[in-house]
């Protein structure tokens, strides 16, 4: 070898862990976050077996019986029934898929354009980021329950939908992911463009671009996975916020529409009752702050488990 | 608890606008009758009283006379005279020239009054003196002698004058601009204090010639939501409540009453407000009778009312409820039957298919949309028991659970269901069954969406039996026609009943004399009420 | 240039290195350990032993983490909560080991004082230059705040800022780098403390103003008789302003002596090494000296230095030196200098 | 010798944008820059921060656009396929890597950039590796394994992979601890001797300086003050703020320092420089002409190797 | 400064007029005419009489026209009449704007000494017992449904213990102040318990990052009390930029306000654009929304103004 030494102490001569590992211990170290875990998968993989459920016990979600209204707790109802005769709890399993699906669906959309935007604002800055950062801040001054609820009652078929169709529950379900995802993508937008303009100064984007590289090969190679920690984390949070907007849309009259059902209009058809049968409000109600709780501790794990800081 | 000199109502749409006879609905009738009064009113007992006048004129006492007009045909001369001492609440007496004015612009087209005894049936208004008038109607008709408010015309004409319009009529009205002005009202209370939105308070007329309230003030408290509102009921801030759409839900009050079985009173009387699935008639498999009658034997109307309303609303077999002096209780009556069902529709060619939906000759299916409004507990619940029941006898429905806006307007108004849709609809002793049954009441393009017959129902027998009993006179022969046109309705099915609302009221106990009645709005009587 | 330093008396002292001079700063088996990851403690200073005297300049050299921070953030009582200390700093007469945290912070800006090394980070950022001096004025002296703004706009322009009356009003961020590494000094000399850290005050300057500060401090120096440990890894640095030297290598003293005979006689093979591997204006060559491998890393066991040092042997791996005087004042940590 | 890049008359400005209202500030960083780089050589550029030294490392590898001037790549560069002759090495080792990266793509991404197969820029990253005394299995770890010193080697690697003409170097060692820089140093002149390569070596440490470069320019706010060999700079500098750079540094061997010497005085803002000559407020020399004439750059009396901008030098 | 303030007020000027457009488009598509709603279920309805009502509030006419005339009427300063109140929906809306604003004062007012305490407190010991249940209040507060919160509030203090009451506003014509307060506990309460989470999490991460930074440092190296460093030094930095978090929470302290209003029966500006969305009130849903957008606006610009007043590094340009 040349004489020049090479300095390789450092290194080791078996592979260390790599970043995965070192953040899943991390995040495994991290108690609330594992039990909120811990609970989302429980509940996701309870939502889950709603169909299976319904075969074992002979249930209908949707099946009304009115010589079984209000029923307590029984072997077969085994959260009781509903004011329909209704079982409570495959109600709320398919609740829960509904309302979980609309977060996660919502979530991938708001993500999406969140990104585009933050990416394309970040990464080119100048006018196209002023202009776009602009349209942020309107859209975030925008009031957003109003706004919702204005885009909420957007008649489909003024927009060439048949009457049919904008009123089938897919469309309904859809509707909702969608204009939710309009309003809320500005936060993942807001923090896609800080990372990128942090990450596009990097000195490896500029190695890139020596070397011949358009934008287009620096946002796939270099930017997109290395903005994945804070988007990661905003994504996460955003779920729990999202299945909350749902319930409120549902709260007010503009959510998933029955008999559908999601938490969110499980509990709202439930307050009429709150005094007389005040369960089948608490339930949904304790579900989506469960979920959504949940959502946010696990969120703020996988911020401390991914903080950069903490990863030498 | 509560205060002894005030009353709270609850409620929960707050009035578009104050103007007493412009755009008129139910919620705004049902406020403020409290400080106009109309001409006349139905007391409890279902009989036209009179409110604001002397003596109810009947063809009877000579207060209503038959004419012939100048051209041959008959008409009616209808004289009334005001009570004796009868004020606006600024003091000035209530006069003949009021009714002239009232009349006047009601015949003005482009004024757009709206109310549910129009004035415009009359053809001229002749003052006697300052208290007496004379109703001209270029008609025979059964309404003569139920006539709506007057407005003053010491406040109103000036502006009126000045403003000839709709739109700048109802901008600028006192109504609107000062609706605490006493001067606008003549009730046993005067409207006394607003809050947009909020609230809305009632003083006691000092003018008020009949018998002072007892209560000193009366309050309305608007919420926006039935729970919010009963939540309200249960920590003592609102007193009184109606049971409806307008107020916490039946259901809630039958919780209310199985909790707090004490604590409140709980008026329930049989209603006129029938529930009702009107059918497209466009739709070729409701086009056949067999098919309807078929869905009528398919709804345990019966047990709807006895499992959701504790049997308290009465299950329906005609458009008239038991309490209407109207009522015919010979119609054919539709019992639960699913095997009748099935064998009528087996008989209009309609058979079990494999997934358990009876299907036709030609591979359709008997699926209807079936339309409710969204965010209606109530009819939600409805929807989804009748989606079980008519399973049962292989008939499909989708439920469809639409906003408000849209269910009006596209789905009821512009008979936009293919199906049925779920609606009410009230038949006061004064209204006419023509605004659900007439031929020229559904609603088309040419008459701009109005009417109530949303099944596009039209039947010859029917207009006839419809226009006899607008102009019967008499009670008997009312009631007459009015059998017939139930009868009609009974066999041709334009509609399936399927039961009345009753007329519901929470209150507490303090709260006296509190007469409710389903033929009128029963602020007209609040001077009656106590509170002790 | 004259300097306007009104309020202030003049100590007065050489800058010739002084041995017989009272005795400051006494440090002792100095040890300074965090918990780390898994219950093991990593100790980032070691049994550290050293003296300064009143008015006397030492100078701590030594790679990125090798403790010079930690070595003089435990003199300040501000090492990081969870930091465990053992050994003795006497700080003229008293024990700071026994201190209460009040005594702590009687002790701190006004017996001993602190400059950092990134000025811009080290000041507050909303806050006025003149009321960050002026602070430490209003602590320690009992000042009235407008008394002791006055005093700073002084302490400015003995520090060389041109129209301090001015500077005193604006905020860190409108000062170049080289003023603020000026005013940090003016904040630090404020209540005239007898000693100074300096840790690397002058790494985030140019050339020409780090010149100017190194003049600034001898020149304070000169007037108050402040003793200075100045810290930097920067061994030409160091060797122009302090009378001693110590030489820090993974959280160890390796070689301690007289600035002049370190440099003339430097006896440890790191410093030897240190030494050459610097390129040199005056005498140029082809290859530069490297020595081999890195600081961080795995500890070896014995001699810290033993995994780069050319001369080690076994013994080097197995036992660690300790430091010893080898001629007069000249302390070594090595198995290999006799 | 040829001339490998030729500047000319460059200069750079940064609007500022600063309101819609107000006039556009500009922010001067080069002005009327002109030198060449030969074949094969060392040219070192020095000045103090904000200088302007990054920006020309960045005008010239193209990752700024000049406002005015040119750069003209010469002919030996004439035949080469790849887009830019020109690779960088950055001064914080920690950043220029990009940590989601394997070592090996890293070192091979100049090479993907040019459509090399993966197989094949792998294999071209393990040689390139070992040349920089990395091991070959460096290639299957992740940046944060490395230490600065063994990250800079990596960066080193990336830029020599793609067998650049020009290195810019930019203050490669600052972030280095004292005793790996040396090491660092010994690679870069290995390298040198190994391959017909140019460094533009941009650097505030006169010592390294003085031990790499064949030739030197100072800057000063955006201008050259100077252009010499290093033989000529270091023993006769003719520029005064060449002379007070020198005097500056510090030296082990001289003992405590005399205070006194030190040049008075910052570095104007490069917003609004100084009129005439831009050295003029520190300048221990300057007459009432350097206020208002900016001297040219000019040979100094008796050496015309030797180029430097003022109306006094040596 | 001032050249700063007028531009981004011209800017907000062009927002909302570009937004008035939109909104305008939007509510438009919305299903139903104000017609509907206010003759349903009226037998003496006239064909005549519903094509007046039509024309006049515009149904049938092109949206672009009807945007149009609207903007030309706005421009001269007719917002147009509420279908639903009969009024001037300035008229309107001013009340309920002021309503909704004192809503959120108090919440605001509430919720900043709430946070900066508990946040600072959660901050002085990251990961011990008091940061784990402050961090777990704060979680809370971000995921309890808040129609959901009401109901319970409403349910234990009104109904079970009848301590306050349910509805946001009394009777009462002219309310005394004391009455008012009294009426707000718990709609305030529920706001407040919205709004606290977001803010508390960031007052922590803040003061984390502050405490951990070298001038707190200098600070203590300067001998001065805990107390002083953290009062005069830590919080300070710490809590500039809170004012930007704020601002941006004002426009959800809006979304908030709508459940609330609607559940307590407080007539603010939630409460009206929802029920003018809901009855079609045309004017009333746009001037609404642009108002609440406007305030939401202008309290971004007087959170940059006041960052700027702040931090003496940053300069308006
Ligand atoms: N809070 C801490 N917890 C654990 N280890 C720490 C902590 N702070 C510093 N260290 C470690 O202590 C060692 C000494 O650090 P120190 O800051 O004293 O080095 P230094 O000589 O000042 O280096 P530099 O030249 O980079 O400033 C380093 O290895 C560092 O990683
Ligand atoms: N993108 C930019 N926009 C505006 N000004 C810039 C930009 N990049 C650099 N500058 C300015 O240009 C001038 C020259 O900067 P440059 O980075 O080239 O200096 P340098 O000599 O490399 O300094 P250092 O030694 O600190 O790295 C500085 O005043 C800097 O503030
Ligand atoms: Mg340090
Ligand atoms: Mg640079």
């Amino acid at each position: 070898m040349s004489a020049i030494d090479t300095g390789l102490a450092g290194i080791p001569s078996a592979p260390r862990q790599t970043i995965w590992q070192l953040r899943r211990k991390r995040f495994l170290r991290n108690k609330p976050a594992v039990i909120a875990l811990a609970i989302l998968v429980t509940l996701t993989a309870l939502c889950v077996l709603a169909y299976p459920y319904s075969l074992l016990m002979g249930l209908d979600p949707n099946e009304t019986n009115l010589l079984m209204r209000f029923r307590p707790p029984t072997a077969t109802h085994w959260l009781g029934t509903d004011s329909l005769g209704r079982d409570v709890l495959l109600r709320l399993m398919y609740g829960g898929q509904v309302s979980i699906a609309v977060g996660v669906l919502g979530t991938l959309l708001t993500a999406l354009i969140g990104i585009l935007i933050g990416v394309w604002a970040g990464f080119l800055g100048g006018k196209v980021d002023a202009f776009l950062m602009r349209l942020t801040d309107v859209v975030i001054a925008l009031p957003m329950t109003p706004v919702l609820i204005v885009l909420g009652a957007v008649d489909l078929s003024k927009l060439g939908l048949s009457q049919a169709l904008a009123s089938s529950p897919g469309v309904v379900f859809l509707r909702i992911v969608v204009i939710i995802a309009l309003v809320d993508w500005t936060t993942i937008a807001r923090i896609t463009r800080a990372a990128t303009i942090e990450v596009r100064q990097r000195e490896y984007v500029k190695a890139a671009t020596v070397s011949g590289a358009r934008h287009l090969y620096n946002v796939l190679v270099h930017v997109l996975p290395n903005i994945t920690t804070p988007i990661t984390v905003a994504a996460t949070l955003s779920v729990g916020r999202i299945i909350l907007f749902e319930s409120t849309l549902s709260f007010l009259g503009f959510g998933i529409v029955p008999p559908t059902p999601s938490w969110g209009n499980m509990l709202t058809n439930a307050q009429e009752l709150i005094i007389s049968a005040p369960a089948l409000a608490v339930y949904p109600g304790l579900l989506i702050f469960l979920t959504v709780i949940s959502v946010n501790f696990v969120g703020d794990g996988i911020r401390i488990a991914f903080d950069p800081r903490s990863e030498k | 608890q509560a205060d002894d000199e005030q009353l709270v109502l609850g409620a929960r749409q707050f009035l578009t606008n104050f103007h007493p006879l412009v755009q008129v609905n139910n919620t705004k009738r049902n406020l403020i009758n409290f400080s106009l009064r109309p001409l006349t009113a139905f007391y409890l007992d279902g009989n036209n009283v009179c409110v604001l006048c002397e003596e109810l004129p009947t063809v009877e006492n000579g207060g209503a006379k038959i004419v012939e007009n100048a051209d041959g045909s008959k008409g009616m001369e209808v004289t009334f005279k005001f009570k004796e001492g009868l004020s606006w609440g600024d003091g000035t007496p209530v006069t003949s020239d009021d009714v002239v004015f009232t009349w006047e612009m009601a015949n003005d087209p482009n004024i757009g009054f709206s109310n549910y005894n129009p004035w415009t049936r009359a053809s001229d208004v002749e003052v006697i003196d300052e208290r007496t008038f004379v109703i001209h109607l270029p008609e025979v008709m059964q309404s003569y002698n139920s006539w709506d408010q007057v407005i003053p015309a010491h406040l109103e004409r000036p502006i009126y004058e000045a403003n000839k319009d709709l739109e700048s009529y109802t901008r600028q009205t006192l109504y609107n601009r000062e609706p605490d002005n006493p001067g606008l009202w003549n009730g046993s209370y005067v409207l006394s204090d607003y809050a947009v939105g909020q609230r809305v308070g009632f003083g006691v007329n000092p003018h008020w010639p009949g018998k002072t309230p007892d209560i000193e003030r009366i309050v309305v408290s608007y919420r926006d939501n039935s729970s919010a509102l009963l939540q309200a009921v249960l920590a003592d801030e609102i007193e009184t409540i109606v049971v409806s759409p307008g107020g916490i839900s039946f259901e809630q009050m039958l919780e209310l009453r199985k909790q707090h079985p004490d604590r409140f009173q709980f008026f329930v009387r049989d209603g006129t407000n029938l529930e009702r699935i009107a059918v497209n008639l466009d739709n070729p498999a409701l086009a056949d009778l067999k098919v309807r009658q078929a869905l009528m034997h398919g709804i345990d109307r019966q047990a709807i009312t006895d499992a959701l309303f504790e049997g308290l609303q009465a299950a329906a077999h005609t458009f008239e409820s038991p309490v209407s002096p109207y009522y015919n209780p010979d119609v054919r009556k539709y019992e639960f039957d699913p095997e009748k069902a099935k064998q009528l529709l087996a008989e209009a060619d309609w058979t079990p298919g494999p997934d358990g939906i009876c299907v036709n000759d030609n591979g359709d299916r008997l699926s209807f949309e079936f339309v409710t409004t969204a965010g209606n507990t109530t009819r939600e619940q409805l929807a989804l028991v009748i989606q079980s029941q008519l399973k049962d006898i292989c008939v499909e429905t989708q439920n469809k659970f639409v906003g408000l806006q849209e269910y009006n307007g596209e789905y009821a108004r512009k008979r936009g269901f293919s199906g049925m849709i779920l609606s009410s609809i009230q038949f006061s002793p004064s209204t006419s069954p023509r605004i659900a049954l007439g031929s020229d009441a559904i609603p088309t393009e040419e008459n701009a969406w109005v009417g109530n017959n949303f099944s596009g129902y039209a039947s010859e027998h029917m207009d006839e039996a419809v226009a006899g009993f607008e102009q019967s006179l008499e009670e008997t022969e009312k009631a007459k026609y009015s059998g017939q046109v139930q009868e009609i309705f009974a066999e041709d099915l334009p509609m399936l009943p399927l039961y009345f609302y009753a007329a519901a009221y929470v209150a507490i106990p303090q709260v006296g004399n509190f007469n409710s009645t389903p033929f009128d709005v029963n602020a007209i009587w609040a001077e009656e009420w106590t509170l002790n | 240039m004259s300097v306007a330093t009104p309020a202030l008396e003049v100590v007065g002292a050489g800058h010739v290195a002084q041995p017989d001079r009272p005795r400051l700063l006494r440090v002792s088996s100095l040890s300074v350990s965090f918990p780390g990851a898994e219950g093991r403690e990593s100790e980032v200073v070691s049994e550290l032993s050293y003296e300064i005297a009143q008015g006397e300049t030492l100078g701590v050299v030594g790679e990125s983490g090798c403790g010079k921070t930690m070595t003089s953030l435990a003199i300040m009582g501000l090492l990081p909560s969870g930091a465990k200390v053992s050994g003795s700093i006497e700080f003229d007469g008293k024990d700071l080991t026994a201190f209460s945290p009040r005594q702590w912070r009687n002790h701190r800006g006004r017996e001993v004082a602190m400059v950092f090394q990134e000025p811009m980070t080290a000041m507050n950022p909303v806050m006025k230059v003149g009321q960050q001096i002026a602070e430490v004025l209003v602590k320690h002296e009992r000042l009235s705040k407008r008394a002791a703004f006055g005093r700073a706009v002084e302490l400015l322009a003995s520090v060389h800022i041109p129209s301090p009356e001015r500077r005193a009003q604006d905020y860190p961020h409108q000062l170049s780098g080289g003023m603020r590494q000026r005013a940090m000094i003016a904040m630090a000399l404020a209540c005239r403390p007898k000693l100074l850290v300096a840790d690397e005050p002058t790494t985030a300057l140019d050339v020409t103003v780090q010149a100017q500060i190194l003049d600034l401090m001898l020149e304070l120096q000169d007037t108050y008789g402040t003793a200075i440990q100045f810290i930097s890894h920067n061994l030409a640095v160091v060797s122009e302003v302090a009378h001693q030297l110590m030489v820090m290598y993974s959280g160890r003293i390796v070689e301690y002596a007289p600035a002049e005979d370190l440099f003339a006689n430097p006896l440890h093979p790191y410093t030897q090494g240190l030494i050459r591997t610097l390129p040199d204006i005056a005498q140029p060559m082809a290859e530069l000296y490297t020595i081999p491998g890195s600081v961080g890393g795995k500890r070896p066991s014995g001699c810290r230095f033993s995994n780069r040092c050319p001369l080690a042997d076994a013994r080097c791996r197995e036992a660690e030196p300790a430091l010893r005087e080898v001629t007069l004042s000249h302390h070594v940590a090595c198995f290999k200098v006799n | 010798m040829n001339a490998l890049v030729e500047v000319d008359n460059l200069n750079l400005h940064f609007p500022i944008d600063d309101g819609f209202f107000k006039e556009k500030l500009t922010l001067r960083a080069l002005t009327d820059v002109s030198f060449s780089v030969e074949e094969d050589e060392t040219l070192a550029i020095v000045g103090e921060s904000g200088s302007g030294k990054t920006t020309l490392g960045y005008t010239i590898s193209g990752l700024l656009t000049p406002t005015s001037g040119r750069i003209k790549f010469g002919a030996a560069l004439g035949g080469h396929s790849q887009k830019r002759p020109v690779q960088l090495v950055f001064q914080d080792p920690f950043s220029a890597l990009d940590p989601r990266m394997m070592v090996g793509d890293i070192v091979a991404e100049p090479l993907r950039l040019q459509g090399v197969s993966r197989a094949e820029r792998l294999q071209q990253a393990d040689d390139v590796l070992e040349q920089v005394g990395l091991p070959a299995e460096s290639a299957r770890r992740y940046p944060h394994e490395f230490s600065g010193g063994q990250r800079q080697r990596i960066a080193i690697a990336r830029a020599l992979i793609a067998k650049p003409k020009l290195i810019v170097a930019d203050e490669p060692l600052s972030a280095l601890d004292v005793s790996i820089q040396s090491q660092i140093l010994n690679l870069l002149n290995k390298i040198k001797r190994d391959r017909t390569i140019s460094y533009l070596f941009i650097s505030h440490d006169l010592g390294v300086v003085h031990h790499l470069a064949d030739r030197v320019i100072v800057l000063y706010l955006g201008r050259i003050m100077e252009i010499a060999s290093r033989q000529d700079l270091f023993a006769t500098p003719s520029h005064p703020y060449t002379q007070a750079l020198l005097e500056s540094v510090p030296r082990i061997g001289r003992g405590r320092r005399k205070p006194g010497q030190a040049l008075k005085g910052e570095i104007p803002t490069p917003l609004s420089p100084p009129p005439g000559c831009v050295f003029h407020t520190r300048c221990p020399r300057a007459q009432e002409v350097c206020r208002r004439q900016i001297p040219e750059l000019l040979p100094a009396p008796g050496r015309p190797e030797q180029l430097s901008a003022c109306h006094f030098k040596d | 400064m001032l050249r700063y303030t007028f531009f981004r007020l011209v800017q907000a000027a062009f927002v909302l007029l570009v937004m008035t457009f939109l909104l305008f488009m939007l509510i438009g598509m919305m299903p139903g005419d104000p017609v509907e709603n206010m003759l349903e279920g009226n037998p003496a309805l006239t064909p005549e009489l519903a094509r007046q009502m039509r024309e006049l509030y515009g149904v049938g006419v092109p949206l672009p026209v009807r945007y149009w005339h609207w903007l030309t009427a706005a421009f001269q300063g007719d917002f147009g009449f509420s279908s639903l109140y009969f009024r001037p929906v300035l008229e309107i809306l001013g009340p309920a704007l002021l309503q909704t604003l004192k809503l959120m004062v108090a919440t605001i007012v509430l919720s900043i000494p709430l946070s900066l305490l508990l946040g600072a407190i959660a901050a002085l010991r990251p990961g011990g017992w008091m940061d784990t249940a402050i961090s777990f209040f704060a979680f809370a507060s971000i995921s309890l449904p808040n129609f959901w919160l009401s109901l319970i509030l409403i349910i234990v203090f009104a109904v079970q213990f009848g301590w306050l009451p349910a509805s946001g506003t009394p009777l009462a014509d002219n309310p005394s102040l004391g009455l008012q307060i009294y009426h707000s506990i718990l709609p305030v309460t529920v706001l407040t318990m919205f709004f606290v989470g977001p803010l508390l999490r960031y007052v922590r991460a803040s003061m984390i990052e502050t405490m951990s930074s070298d001038y707190i440092r200098t600070a203590r190296a300067k001998g001065l009390s805990e107390t002083t460093v953290i009062v005069k030094h830590a919080l300070r930095n710490a809590l500039i930029p809170m004012v930007t978090v704020l601002a941006l929470g004002f426009g959800m302290l809006f979304s908030g306000a709508l459940v609330v209003e609607t559940i307590f029966g407080i007539l603010g500006m939630g409460k009206m654009i929802f029920d003018a969305i809901r009855y079609v009130d045309f004017n009333l849903a746009l001037i609404g929304l642009l108002l609440a957008t406007i305030v939401t606006l202008v309290s971004n610009l007087l959170a940059d103004l006041a960052y700027a007043w702040l931090d003496p590094r940053i300069t308006l340009k």
